[in-house]
């Protein structure tokens, strides 16, 4: 390997690991715009939306107590989490203080096994099953395999194709299963965690509102969705979970990735502007020194 | 028994109608030509010339059971991606060079498998195939990590990258192929990770440019007549939203 | 229960975190560990998964109170068959079940194609005059952008020459469409990615137990091998 | 043309395995139309996804028999390939032997894997920095557009923009939301329109999935 000089690309790496470290220790606030979807997430949930891409349309109030929202984490969650952990834990807040009814389905081990770790433990404590909400106000399918192909059957009935939860508990047991088994009708609000192809699925045959939430990169593969109007709203990587924060008033700790971001920033924008004047320079004193 | 959304079932028969009469009417239309399929045999003889051998990996490509939209075009991958690798065979066993794969697809690792054991047969030296080279990773992260260890043991000297890769982590290997200084053929599934490739790539082709390879690779015509047909529908969607979107304004639909 | 081993785990996910990493500064045996590790895991992982997947789907239902249940006879037929590959004689056995599996997977999404585009597009003229009837707002302005947008994007992809002459203008129009997108993708991607580096940065930091100490002994190990190359020590003794 | 019928029968019976695929994904895709569905398609398409475990099963003995192969033939690689086939071997068999919900089993695979996939994802951050100082010139006018427009995407996705003025993420939020909305469905649907063309092609036997 070459000497380590002013020229080694080595010298990003170790610049980047120092911004990192920095922005860990010592985090500040600072002012934040909120994204155009990321207040339509907020909105959809507060207010609601009319889904109308099949006939009749649907009417959706928003949260309260008792709406039925299935949050499927069928992306790759177990990739990102570290790029969604303050989004996903304040929107779950939030769901859970209004009283929403939440059914989870996760589709691969090692999603499950990322939710189970670091989510989960958050809101219901080490073993989940033993909480009082579950059955009432929360229940968790677990892993279940079969990805879309799955949900398109969990249309008609959930627990024709799949009698037990993440526990081994029968559903037909479990209270709030009883009118949250036909996802077609009986599902009022779905929350994507990077899923991709329920807008095929069930948008645009059963107008179920459906809403987003990914790493901040994700918007640029689901741009589609959103811009087409499945999606009635996105929450985007760490900076989305600050903007709920902001949004619903409900306090986190997603403010600690801003200045991070600030200091990347402002650092790669400067260094993209010297290294091209440096460029710029060189090839000037290159034509001069041709021409004389 | 219902039918739901007869509007999408009228556009996917008219599709195919479609493509299925360009495939007799538009033979002989001249089409544009695509950079990755000559670049990819060229990366072989490059690989040859630096004494190194080729990697061809494919990430994602393969059967899959997603069932969503991303989930097919994935699948459309294959048949391209498989014929490419024979031809690319076919002129590494003629000049004795190793092609070693990446793949994390189980389908797709037998079915690489055959290919590339046609495609050193039909150069003539079929002991040239060693199915060892072919390599299969359980998942994104043992693929992405040992590409970049085998790119960094071997030295490669080129690679073609077309496939799909888990969140845009194909560009931690072009930044492996960069420091070998390999020339890089790229073409991803999916438009962010396709971003990298336009970051990264030597050649670079995109979106369905990667699906028509095969057509690409024979001199049938009507493969290339079907391709010149998907214009015809490119200019359908075009007129539904410039004619479409007038009448909508003017409030006659 | 937990396992025994629970108490080395925040030291070995640290480790693992950040051996990743060490192949900036070069290839070294760290990191080759890290990645062993990963592919002998992630392949023991994967067996077993799939044995559990189909003793609990196919093999404890084939037989169901004693009797044959024929639904689950073709599943084991097209896995058998999937051995086929090694041998000559019966490779078109496996191509078969190859085939078979890639067409109907194929079969399962291909509707979402067309649902797609046609809806997508239909959006998209529904709402790209919209200015007319809303007046020149944010959004109505953004609709008829979109539009333009997605038909020169799509004009971009045209192939063949009898497509592709007359509309050069809106192809190049398209280009610069697709870079934009491009352009956007390329740093929102950095700054996501960036996160999980510090996600982790706060876990090591602020975990219990703390674990930053890996990723700095590993860099004090890089720089002295930069200025010590650390394998003299192995080759002195 | 009993000669033009006999090539093609007899190139149906050449790829039979093709043609009958072809004829399964037309009895799948028939599914999404229909509510409910009819059985025989539900049969296939079931009998198809529960056979996947085998060749996943089947690829990850090839795996470990690969690297058992390097240590017998005591190739250079041997320490590491000692750690895959070791730790392939440990893990299958916590999980044979226990089940996937053995702790030992679980808490291998969320610490190695789980935290190795997520540590390749952040490299991702660095292996884009790292090119765009490298490779970002403005010696086209294209090179210079990108380069403004990534300053632009900088200042939009951090704080940056909206403390040198707001109209800084608005403008990145339109050309986000939009623009690249379109582009996004652009490329998608393109390449959707290829899936359709290459199934035609599938149709007309000119793609055959099988080599020769």
């Amino acid at each position: 390997m070459s000497s380590l000089n002013l020229s080694d690309k080595r010298w990003i790496y170790i610049l980047i690991f120092a911004i990192i470290t920095v922005s860990s220790i010592a985090p500040i606030a600072f002012p934040l715009p909120i994204m155009q979807w990321s207040k339509d997430f907020y909105a959809t949930i507060d207010e609601g939306v009319v889904v109308d891409f099949a006939d009749p349309p649907r009417e959706f109030e928003g949260v309260g107590e008792g709406t039925r929202v299935m949050i499927l984490c069928s992306g790759e969650v177990d990739k990102l989490w570290g790029d969604m952990s303050e989004a996903v834990t304040v929107v779950w807040k939030d769901l859970k203080a209004r009283g929403a009814n939440i059914l989870l389905w996760t589709s691969s081990p090692s999603n499950e096994a990322t939710l189970n770790k670091y989510l989960l433990p958050l809101m219901y404590g080490p073993r989940p099953q033993d909480h009082p909400d579950y059955g009432v106000k929360f229940v968790n399918l677990g892993y279940v395999a079969g990805g879309n192909g799955l949900l398109e059957q969990w249309k008609d009935s959930v627990m024709a194709i799949t009698p037990n939860d993440a526990y081994g508990n029968n559903l037909a047991d479990l209270p709030m299963m009883e009118t949250f088994d036909e996802l077609k009708t009986e599902c009022d609000l779905m929350i994507g965690l990077d899923a991709r192809g329920l807008e095929t699925i069930y948008v645009v045959r059963f107008n179920t509102p459906l809403l987003e939430m990914g790493g901040t990169d994700s918007a640029s593969y689901l741009a589609l969705s959103y811009t087409a109007g499945y999606f009635k709203g996105m929450l985007m990587g760490q900076r989305g979970g600050a903007e709920y924060e902001l949004l619903s008033g409900i306090p986190g700790k997603s403010f600690a990735y801003l200045q991070n971001a600030l200091t990347i920033g402002i650092v790669m924008i400067v260094l993209m502007v010297v290294m091209n004047v440096r460029w710029y320079l060189t090839k000037e004193s290159q034509v001069s020194e041709e021409v004389s | 028994m219902a039918i739901v959304r007869l509007d999408i079932l009228i556009v996917f028969v008219g599709s195919f109608a479609v493509l299925l009469i360009s495939s007799f009417v538009l033979r002989g239309v001249k089409l544009r030509m695509i950079p990755t399929v000559e670049a990819s045999i060229e990366a072989v003889r490059v690989a040859t010339e630096k004494g190194t051998p080729v990697l061809f990996d494919t990430g994602w490509t393969g059967a899959n059971f997603w069932g969503n939209s991303t989930g097919l075009t994935t699948l459309c991958f294959v048949p391209a991606t498989l014929e490419l690798l024979k031809a690319m065979s076919v002129e590494a066993g003629r000049l004795d060079v190793r092609i070693i794969t990446g793949t994390r697809n189980p389908v797709y690792a037998l079915m690489s498998r055959d290919f590339m054991e046609a495609g050193y047969a039909m150069s003539g030296h079929p002991d040239r195939f060693n199915p060892d080279d072919i390599n299969f990773y359980p998942d994104n992260t043992a693929l992405i990590i040992s590409d970049v260890e085998l790119v960094h043991r071997h030295n490669i000297g080129a690679a073609v990258m077309i496939g799909g890769h888990s969140q845009t982590s194909n560009i931690v290997v072009y930044e492996a192929l960069a420091t070998t200084g390999a020339m890089l053929v790229a073409g991803e599934i999916w438009p962010n990770d396709n971003s990298m490739a336009a970051l990264c790539a030597d050649y670079l082709s995109f979106a369905e440019e990667n699906v028509a390879i095969g057509a690409y690779l024979t001199d049938d015509p009507v493969p290339k007549a079907i391709l010149a047909g998907e214009d015809i529908i490119k200019g359908f969607l075009i007129g539904v939203v410039i004619i479409g979107g007038a009448l909508f304004g003017l409030g006659v639909l | 229960m937990a396992s025994p081993i629970e108490p080395l785990m925040p030291y070995l996910n640290t480790f693992i975190f950040f051996a990743a990493y060490t192949v900036l500064y070069k290839h070294n045996p760290v990191y080759r560990i890290a990645q062993s590790l990963i592919v002998g895991v992630g392949a023991g992982y994967l067996f077993v998964s799939q044995i559990n997947a189909f003793n609990r789907t196919v093999a404890s239902q084939t037989f169901v109170d004693g009797s044959l249940n024929p639904s689950m006879i073709a599943p084991w037929l097209i896995g058998i068959g999937y051995l086929a590959i090694f041998s000559q004689k019966t490779i078109n056995i496996y191509r078969f079940m190859s085939i078979l599996t890639l067409t109907v997977g194929m079969g399962v999404a291909l509707p979402y194609g067309p649902a797609v585009f046609w809806t997508v597009t239909k959006s998209y003229a529904e709402n790209a005059f919209n200015f007319l009837t809303d007046g020149m707002t944010v959004a109505s302005i953004g609709a008829v952008v979109t539009a333009l947008s997605y038909v020169f994007g799509l004009s971009y992809f045209f192939f063949s020459d009898f497509a592709s002459k007359p509309t050069e203008v809106p192809r190049k129009l398209g280009r610069l469409v697709l870079l934009i997108y491009t352009a956007m993708t390329i740093v929102t991607t950095a700054l996501g990615k960036v996160n999980l580096v510090q996600w982790k940065m706060l876990d090591a930091i602020q975990g219990v137990p703390a674990t930053w100490w890996i990723p700095g002994l590993m860099f004090v190990a890089m720089l002295v091998d930069h200025f010590y190359p650390l394998k003299n020590l192995i080759g002195r003794n | 043309m009993v000669e033009q019928d006999q090539s093609i029968s007899s190139q149906i019976m050449a790829n039979l395995p093709t043609v009958l695929g072809v004829i399964c994904m037309f009895i799948i895709s028939t599914l999404y139309f229909m509510d409910p569905g009819w059985n025989f398609a539900i049969f296939i398409r079931n009998s198809t996804t529960l056979s996947l475990p085998w060749p996943a099963a089947i690829v990850s003995v090839l795996l470990v028999r690969k690297h058992i192969n390097n240590i017998l033939r005591k190739e250079s690689t041997l320490p590491y390939d000692v750690i895959v086939v070791g730790s392939a071997v440990i893990i299958a068999l916590l999980g044979l032997v226990g089940g996937t919900n053995e702790p030992t089993f679980k808490t291998l695979y969320e610490n190695i894997n789980i935290i190795g996939t997520m540590s390749i994802t952040s490299a991702i951050a660095i292996s884009i920095f790292s090119p765009m100082i490298r490779i970002y010139r403005a010696k086209t006018p294209t090179m210079a557009l990108l380069i403004a427009l990534s300053c632009l995407a900088f200042a939009t996705y951090t704080p940056l923009g909206q403390m040198i003025h707001p109209i800084i993420p608005q403008m990145g939020d339109f050309v986000q939301s939009y623009i690249s909305g379109a582009s996004d469905s652009a490329f998608w649907i393109s390449t959707y329109i290829g899936a359709i063309a290459l199934l035609t092609r599938m149709i007309l036997l000119k793609e055959k999935l099988k080599p020769g």
